[in-house]
């Protein structure tokens, strides 16, 4: 059960071989990465604002309550912030459990969950000015699946 | 009482401030609002539509219903769009 | 769209950083890794057989319906066979969108449709003997969910 | 007509080969596994629970009762268990 909230890039595929590593409990492993859409060649950054203190707290009680709903051997939440390029990656949720419905659904939910309760703000650089990305109305709604 | 209150996101630039130290006597969210959107039109501005502001007392999402008793820290932005 | 069915371990990062290499158009990506698990200790090796041929071809159809139920930018199925040590990698799945909600369900979609359609199957070989692994009844039921 | 038959996991071990070229009139599937059950005990043996055993038809999943008209390969095995 990790959370990191950072500058710097992430390597995926090291966090994934570091979460299994040494370990023979694990059968499901499934990982969510974020990355900078940009489908109009428009985009010149995306800038990624947050609550230090906060961001941590909130994203580590997502966790703790994907582990409690679900029985899994581990979990890791990587969320940058500062601004990125379009093709980069924002942020990682991973869930490892014995089984793969429990590691589906706890990165789901993670997701769901970072979405809409995390305090991280998109605001949109591109060639015609800044504009602060909106909530979906979506996002909310998806927390009442769980 | 003072209160530490912290902006982010387009409410932020909106106040032109990311954080300052107000003293208050308001007992809720809602009587602290309505005390700043009374101080200056960038504050009218930002809490124009509070339906599209939420709320954080010492770093825990809340309401604009909440008591400010013994609160220290007090944030206010957009809905969130990690992820 | 790819399916690749091999003897060797893959890179799971690798993998994954080629789907998305030089892309702007993504905006999440699922991956499913599945791995030999073995709570007990008594698991020596997971026996991997396969119908050559056919599970090349099931696995591209499985893909292809994917691809045709969700908006993907791209996926990927590599799938081992021969023996297997307990915490190695078995196979993985990945799903590329522009939103989440479809790569978390197209790559939920091609787990379920490779466990029950595609022609593989599982010998444990523990220290008591060996036995072949048998299909569960959920496995069969949660097409339906489709 | 000739058939190309192939095994798969428990079924190929119960039958002791993983591959044969039949020589057969068998119209349907069903038949064809009547005619191998009537062969020898292992045959009978890996068709004992029919309903345990799937059947591809060049290399497509197919069931019992479909033709054998045309096709060249025919392959049974368990339920499968990948992933």
């Amino acid at each position: 059960m990790v959370v990191r909230v950072q500058l710097e890039d992430f390597d995926l595929g090291q966090e994934l071989d570091r979460l299994r590593a040494g370990r023979t409990d694990i059968g499901a492993l499934v990982s969510f990465t974020g990355l900078v859409r940009d489908d109009t060649g428009n985009l010149t950054a995306l800038e990624l604002e947050h609550y230090p203190g906060m961001t941590e707290a909130a994203l580590a009680e997502i966790e703790a309550e994907a582990q409690r709903r679900w029985a899994l051997n581990d979990s890791l939440i990587i969320h940058r912030y500062g601004p990125l390029k379009p093709g980069e990656q924002i942020m990682m949720v991973a869930a490892a459990a014995p089984h793969r419905k429990a590691a589906f659904e706890a990165a789901d939910y993670l997701m769901d969950f970072l979405k809409s309760r995390a305090p991280f703000w998109k605001k949109e650089h591109g060639v015609e000015g800044a504009k602060w990305v909106e909530a979906k109305e979506d996002d909310e709604a998806a927390l009442k699946r769980w | 009482m003072k209160l530490d209150v912290v902006y982010f996101a387009w409410v932020r630039e909106r106040i032109g401030l990311p954080r300052e130290t107000v003293e208050t006597e308001a007992a809720t969210v809602a009587e602290l609002v309505a005390e700043l959107r009374a101080r200056e039109d960038r504050y009218d501005l930002a809490f124009s539509d509070v339906s599209a502001v939420r709320v954080a007392l010492d770093q825990s999402l809340s309401d604009f219903d909440a008591p400010l008793t013994g609160v220290r820290e007090i944030a206010f932005f957009p809905p969130m769009t990690g992820g």
